[in-house]
């Protein structure tokens, strides 16, 4: 085992233990933190696998701003600090929780065992540069790019819409309710 | 000896407006509203630019079709050079082409482009008239965004022939339209919602893995290349990666017809979303839906024909019994709809479980599956008109039982024939020609390639359709003692209403139109 | 050189870990965790496959290797990491939405859409 | 112009549907009449140019329909079988229609009002739809047609809905029928996807020249034998008819006698050359005739109502037909046109029609008079209203097939073929010839049997007032001792071809070219019938009217209960899958409902199991969609 097999290993048993972690923990803050951790560590897998590019906007738009979106939510919605039992649900889901879990990730494990088996590449490194990322987005990528930026216009207007309060609350005097809208 | 080649990107790909014009459209439209929103939000004119934006995209369609010539876009253009132990570049050997290098088009204007195009443009616009003045007819701007990243998703997703641009495209399909849900703003809204939201996450995850898997195999996101690839007769390593791929990446797609075991969100998000939005989940999701399996499948796996196409049989054949069996028992008429409509997705998925793995056999299932999709969203267009105007007259409002429409016959004689021509066509039931045609069409693959145990469950399941479809129909024509007040038919409903009868009767007529679709379709 | 069977394994045990998150948890924030992570699989096995030469498992055979100058897998992952974003936004905006219209994110409580939940009425009045 | 005028036989009495219910009440009647006058004048005439011109193979009509590869051409044809079978049909409808403007005229009761603008708006569909039926040259729009004309029936059976019975009878034959007619759906799709067209020329020539495969042509040709049992009533889908006299009995004559019963012998005979060469379809269809025609004269014998007897002997004459069109694959084919083959069982129906509905309108006005269908009512007819009688007599000769009468000609040519195929050796040939032989004397008993109970019998009802009417309210409050001219008329009408069928034969036109009759057949039978008809009109001497109650007890009960079949389908179908309470329930709903409910049991554990998934938990939702992708991706690695 060569010495970025060595990092790579211990990567991805970080991220997959503190991922581990962060579904089957009882205190929501820690399992906001978990995730943390366990994104943070795949952003240095994809940078021993030589997509910086990749790693670097896995820091910002995961560990900067998902998580903090999630932390935030989970403080507007009054979770409990303290360990709860309410997290997991009820125990028959829970069974075919891990029956899917296990036969999901057992299926993609043995296939790519399978099919990898001990295939070994030179890491390419200059080609997850930015200049490289940049120049194949905008030559080969350009409409799925633009589709995205509608999407994530569309998303925008969709969260704003769904955030503002309820119509109805607001004023009650013009409601929706002829149409059946709203009970 | 191995040698190395690299390639080099000679630039920004040439946009062939014009091809793009179903997708740009919309957008702009999108754009405008916005615009018009924050300078002065004037109701009128939203409803107008977004009506133009739809018409323009159906123009842009027509013109199209009416010109006939293929055309791609946004392609990915270079030179690939050679560099092994030579001093400096040398051209590209003759034996490679652009393609097997990994270049190629992500958007390709061909008669499967233009018909799903078309099919979610007519499917928009009616469900766009039919929300103009119902619930959620406040946030007009939200609204109407929305509604439109959803038709430009579900455009750009006919025309996509990459995965990341399909993968974006059925994104920008789902999303928006997860956020028109939420719009009601209430609990049942949220929690639809939320529903449609967890199926889409995980289907998106699996769709994501299926093409992570794909690429693994194939080192390409272009699927006219993937479909190279796996036609060559590649190593057997390739070929079960490609397979775990295609098997999740179907799955991921699953949920957007509602295919069982996908199905689950539907009748729940159809009961808790506002009418005109189950509308639009049925018809302009499903086509989305459809034709991103249609490209992924018929375009880029057919290779994979062997494994896929036996068991969309098996889901075709679960999907139309499970949602026939369970729509027999329901009271609601919106949730009635939504498990009709999962006995739908079994027909309108049916023929592609005769795709042969000829380029004919695949064009074939491909247009018998758009066909029946052309006739079911015409239809469903008009059921739920009806079922939108006795939703604002009744009321229980949206949640209206069947009885409501008990009698109808007499108070409102021609939503109430538009209504049973519909049910008759969706049943394929002798008036309703469209819909028996259509039947027959989807059906025909399926008994020329020999499949009977699969052609029984179908015939089976004509004849259980019929009974809930029937018994809506009957209580039309039964007798009430309640009077029911006439009715105040807004102009767009009117013209939903309308329109969508006057397709069903033309299609009726002219059925040669849903079996002759597409001549020359699968690019 | 690197082995690839390390990544690919930790891609298969993400996914069975966010598939694991978005079913057996109650909170429906902590649902979104699970997904977020199923999603990152998805991404581990992108930029993995990205590693090997153009044309991927099946590329392997030809004599020839060179590189896709349009580096699909890690481009992908990247619009993946972006869809994923807009996707958790909405997502955590319904669910706030949710927690207005019912003071709670708990999934378990708020189902009377389902026809098999004891909350369900079979005919409304 | 032998389009034109098969095209009129059609429109004219669409037309009058249309303008009879858009006009209201006060032009229906005139609407009706004409209409149906105008088809027959129609069908009068292109029966004269085909026989001129030659027959017309295709002709444009509703344009054509493309399906996949399929080219649906929506056309009609004319020929002798059509235009004669047209005639017929255009005959009775005008008959039945004059007779209708009597039989409910006035505006009835608030309790049963007559609603006659809709009932003859109805029959003209109905003439409309049978019209479109015989002229259609493919099976998509001969489909279309049969579906009206299933319609009509079942608006028709079901007029008097005020009567729950009415509504439970049309209900059962919406439903029996519906079961054949499924049949004939599937046929149609196995025929386009099998044989790539549904134009009845192409596929009889395709399927002798061998062009298709031979389980296409059997599959479809067992799914069409389904439809024409169902809808000409054979065993064992036959058990909607007798309840089907529910009906206003002009419709019983029209539908439900001399039309749209035969309209499945007609479809076979159109389709003969397709049969004749899958054996096995017309063997079953033999069989099934046999049974049929034994087992409803045998009912028809044991009767105690006028119309429910009318009825079975309906089902025992149509299956003569049947039979005789189902013994062709055992006879000689003469002059090289197989659809000479089915010209007995044209015969049969031309003039079965004639005398049938004949009967059926005798029978009407009689009911008219006594004002119940009841036999046990009935009696004198001879004494107090002589021409009438004599017209029923006439009837039941026609019927029983005592020379020189209708019936005798057409039952002869049937029985002729019958042992043509009988000497050829095969067993079909036999058991339609004995079941003929046998049916032969039976129909002579109850023939015999409702002229000794009506018109002869024990002292009438009524006080003998002869057919001088008196204007004097009379001792029944529900009969009438006048029977309207309107209603008369049309019987003399339809005794003239009862009488003189046998004229036919003289001047034989081509389409009868195949029918032969074998005097010793002939004679046979005659003296079997007359010996029949003696033995019933004998039975007075017994010291009633009535020679069933000669029989035991036990055995007139199996008799007049139709063997129980009823019962027994609903042992052996209907109760296991409804439950008896679901059953009685059924019988109260409509028709709709009622298919709803008869499919809702079977489903509904099913459903409900499907339901209990729907638990409202989204996570719960998503395990499906994970699980499910598991399943499918270890199914794909398998398969590949």
């Amino acid at each position: 085992m060569s010495g970025p097999d060595l990092l790579l290993t211990a990567l991805a048993l970080l991220a997959a233990a503190s991922g581990l972690l962060a579904v089957t923990g009882s205190r929501v803050v820690h399992c906001a933190l978990w995730l943390v951790v366990s994104l943070g560590a795949l952003a240095g897998v994809y940078l021993v696998l030589g997509a910086e590019v990749v790693a670097l906007v896995q820091l910002l738009v995961y560990v900067g701003a998902v998580v903090v979106l999630v932390i935030f939510a989970l403080m507007l919605t009054r979770a409990p600090v303290e360990p709860s039992d309410r997290l997991d649900a009820p125990k028959g889901q829970k069974l075919a929780a891990v029956v899917a879990g296990i036969s999901v990730g057992g299926i993609l494990a043995g296939t790519l065992i399978y099919a990898l088996q001990d295939l070994t590449v030179k890491v390419q490194g200059e080609q997850g540069s930015a200049r490289n990322i940049g120049r194949a987005v905008f030559s080969g990528w350009l409409l799925p790019f633009e589709l995205l930026s509608v999407l994530l216009l569309a998303a925008l207007v969709a969260a704003i819409a769904v955030s503002r309060h309820l119509p109805a609350e607001k004023r009650p005097g013009q409601s929706l309710t002829e149409d059946g809208g709203v009970q | 000896m191995l040698t190395d080649i690299t390639g080099t990107l000679t630039g920004v790909p040439r946009i062939d407006a014009v091809a793009l014009l179903p997708v740009i459209a919309p957008v702009v439209a999108l754009l405008l509203v916005l615009l018009i929103d924050a300078v002065r939000p004037v109701k009128p004119l939203l409803n107008l630019v977004t009506l133009a934006g739809l018409l323009t995209a159906a123009g842009g369609v027509a013109y199209l079709a009416l010109e006939g010539t293929e055309r791609s876009t946004a392609c990915s253009i270079g030179v690939v050079v050679g560099t092994a132990g030579l001093s400096g570049p040398s051209p590209l050997p003759e034996s490679l082409s652009p393609s097997d290098v990994g270049f190629g088009c992500s958007y390709l204007v061909s008669d499967l482009t233009l018909t799903g195009q078309a099919i979610v443009l007519v499917a928009a616009i009616g469900c766009l008239l039919l929300a103009l003045d119902g619930p959620g007819a406040e946030d007009r701007t939200a609204h109407h965004t929305l509604l439109l990243a959803t038709v430009a998703g579900a455009t750009a997703l006919a025309g996509a022939r990459d995965l990341a641009t399909l993968t974006v495209a059925l994104e920008t399909a789902t999303l928006p339209a997860i956020g028109l849900i939420a719009l009601r703003r209430d609990a049942q809204g949220a929690q639809a919602a939320v529903t449609l939201l967890l199926t889409a996450i995980a289907s998106l995850g699996l769709l994501l893995l299926g093409i992570g898997l794909l690429f693994l195999a194939t080192g390409s996101l272009y699927l006219s290349r993937i479909a190279d690839v796996l036609a060559s007769d590649p190593d057997e390593k390739v070929l079960v990666v490609a397979v775990a791929g295609a098997m999740f990446a179907l799955a991921g797609i699953g949920f957007k017809i509602s295919l069982v075991p996908f199905h689950q969100w539907t009748p729940d998000t159809y009961a808790g979303a506002p009418l005109p939005v189950a509308a639009l989940l049925s018809t302009v999701s499903k086509a989305a839906g459809l034709t991103a399996a249609a490209v992924l499948l018929g375009i880029g796996l057919p290779a994979l024909h062997d494994a896929w196409a036996p068991l969309i049989g098996v889901l075709a054949a679960l999907t139309m019994t499970a949602g026939n069996l369970v729509a027999l028992r329901q009271q609601v008429a919106v949730r009635l709809l939504a498990w009709s409509t999962v006995a739908q997705a079994g027909w309108v998925v049916l023929p592609l479980a005769a795709s042969g793995t000829t380029r004919d056999g695949v064009r074939e299932a491909v247009a018998a599956s758009l066909g029946y999709l052309l006739a079911y969203v015409v239809a469903g267009l008009a059921v739920f008109a009806v079922v939108v105007l006795v939703a604002r007259h009744h009321r229980a409002g949206e949640e209206h039982t069947l009885e409501a429409y008990r009698g109808l016959a007499r108070t409102e004689p021609v939503a109430s024939a538009v209504l049973a021509f519909a049910l008759a066509c969706l049943a394929g039931l002798p008036p309703g020609v469209m819909g028996l045609i259509a039947k027959v069409v989807a059906l025909r693959p399926v008994v020329d390639a020999q499949l009977w145990p699969l052609a029984v469950v179908a015939a089976l399941n004509v004849a259980l359709a019929l009974a809930y479809y029937l018994r809506w129909t009957a209580l039309l024509l039964a007798t009430t003692d309640q009077a029911t007040p006439r009715w105040r038919l807004r102009p767009a409903e009117g013209i939903v209403l309308g329109g969508a009868a006057a397709g069903c009767v033309g299609l009726s007529i002219g059925a040669g139109t849903i079996a002759g679709l597409l001549p020359d379709l699968l690019r | 050189m690197i082995h690839l069977l390390g990544p690919a394994v930790l891609a298969a045990a993400l996914a069975g870990i966010g598939v694991y998150g978005i079913l057996a948890r109650r909170n429906a924030v902590l649902v979104l965790i699970g997904a977020e992570l199923l999603l990152n699989a998805a991404n581990v096995l992108l930029v993995t496959a990205s590693a090997l030469p153009a044309g991927g498992l099946a590329g392997l055979e030809h004599s020839q290797t060179y590189h896709d100058p349009l580096i699909p897998g890690q481009v992908m992952t990247i619009f993946v990491i972006t869809v994923a974003a807009a996707e958790i936004g909405l997502g955590l905006a319904i669910v706030l939405l949710l927690f207005r219209a019912r003071g709670t994110v708990e999934l378990t409580a708020v189902r009377e859409l389902g026809e098999a939940s004891p909350r369900h009425t079979e005919t409304p009045s | 112009m032998t389009e034109s005028a098969a095209i009129l036989s059609i429109v004219l009495p669409a037309a009058s549907a249309m303008l009879g219910l858009l006009m209201g009440r006060d032009w229906a009647r005139d609407w009706a009449v004409l209409g149906s006058l105008g088809a027959l004048v129609a069908a009068i005439a292109e029966l004269v140019l085909v026989g001129t011109d030659g027959p017309v193979t295709a002709f444009g009509f509703l344009g054509r329909a493309q399906l996949g590869g399929t080219t649906i051409d929506l056309a009609l044809r004319s020929d002798q079988l059509s235009a004669a079978v047209a005639v017929l049909v255009a005959l009775v409808a005008f008959c039945v229609q004059i007779y209708s403007t009597a039989y409910l005229a006035g505006e009835g009761t608030p309790d049963a009002p007559t609603r006659y603008p809709a009932y003859a708006a109805t029959v003209s569909l109905f003439t409309a739809a049978m019209m479109l039926v015989v002229h259609s040259a493919d099976l998509v729009l001969l489909l279309i047609g049969w579906e009206v004309m299933g319609l009509a029936s079942y608006l028709l059976v079901g007029h008097h809905s005020e009567r729950a019975s009415a509504r439970a009878a049309a209900a059962k034959a919406f439903l029996v029928t519906r079961v054949g007619d499924i049949g004939v759906v599937l046929a149609v799709v196995v025929l386009i996807a099998g044989a790539g067209t549904t134009s009845i020329s192409d596929l009889n020539r395709a399927a002798t020249e061998n062009e298709i495969g031979h389980g296409t042509v059997l599959t479809a040709g067992l799914l069409l034998l389904a439809g024409v049992v169902g809808k000409s009533a054979q065993f064992p889908l036959h058990i909607w008819l007798p309840d089907a006299m529910e009906g206003p009995t002009p419709v019983s004559a029209l539908i439900h006698a001399a039309t749209m019963v035969a309209a499945g012998v007609f479809l076979m005979a159109r389709l003969l050359p397709l049969y004749l060469t899958v054996p096995g379809a017309l063997q079953t269809g033999a069989v099934l005739a046999s049974i049929s025609m034994v087992g409803a004269a045998l009912a028809a014998l044991a009767q105690t109502d006028l119309k429910r007897l009318l009825a079975y002997s309906t089902i025992s004459q149509v299956a003569y037909m049947l039979g005789a069109v189902c013994v062709a694959s055992d006879r000689e084919l003469g002059s090289g046109d197989p659809t000479a083959l089915a010209a007995p069982g044209v015969l049969h129906l031309l003039s079965h029609g004639a005398f049938k509905a004949l009967l059926f309108l005798a029978a009407g006005c009689i009911v008219h008079i006594v004002g119940s269908t009841a036999l046990a009512d009935m009696g004198g007819l001879w004494r107090t209203h002589r021409s009438l009688a004599v017209l029923f007599g006439i009837g039941l000769l026609g019927l029983a097939g005592i020379p020189p009468f209708g019936g005798f000609w057409s039952k002869e040519a049937v029985l002729s073929a019958a042992d043509e195929a009988a000497h050829a050796g095969t067993w079909v040939g036999w058991t339609v010839l004995v079941a003929g032989v046998l049916t032969i004397v039976l129909t002579g008993l109850y023939a015999g049997r409702a002229w000794a109970i009506v018109a002869m019998g024990r002292d009438p009802v009524l006080p003998a007032v002869g057919d001088a009417e008196t204007e004097e309210p009379h001792e029944n409050p529900h009969g009438h001792s006048q029977v309207p001219v309107a209603m008369m008329l049309p019987l003399y009408l339809l005794a003239i071809p009862t009488v003189a069928f046998g004229l036919v034969l003289l001047t034989p036109f081509d389409l009868l070219h195949g029918v032969e009759i074998q005097p010793g057949t002939a004679i046979t039978g005659a003296l079997l019938a007359l010996s029949g008809v003696g033995w019933a009109v004998s039975a007075p001497r017994l010291g009633t009217p009535d020679i069933a109650v000669a029989l035991p007890v036990r055995a007139r009960a199996l008799l007049e209960n139709a063997f129980y079949f009823d019962a027994v389908i609903r042992a052996l179908v209907v109760r296991p899958v409804l439950g008896l309470a679901r059953t009685v329930q059924m019988l109260e709903r409509d028709v709709v409902d009622a298919y709803v409910r008869a499919v809702r049991p079977t489903t509904e554990i099913a459903g409900t199991v499907l339901r209990r998934t729907q638990t409202g938990l989204a996570t719960g939702y998503a395990v499906w969609v994970l699980v499910g992708a598991v399943v499918l991706t270890v199914a794909g690695m398998v398969l590949v």
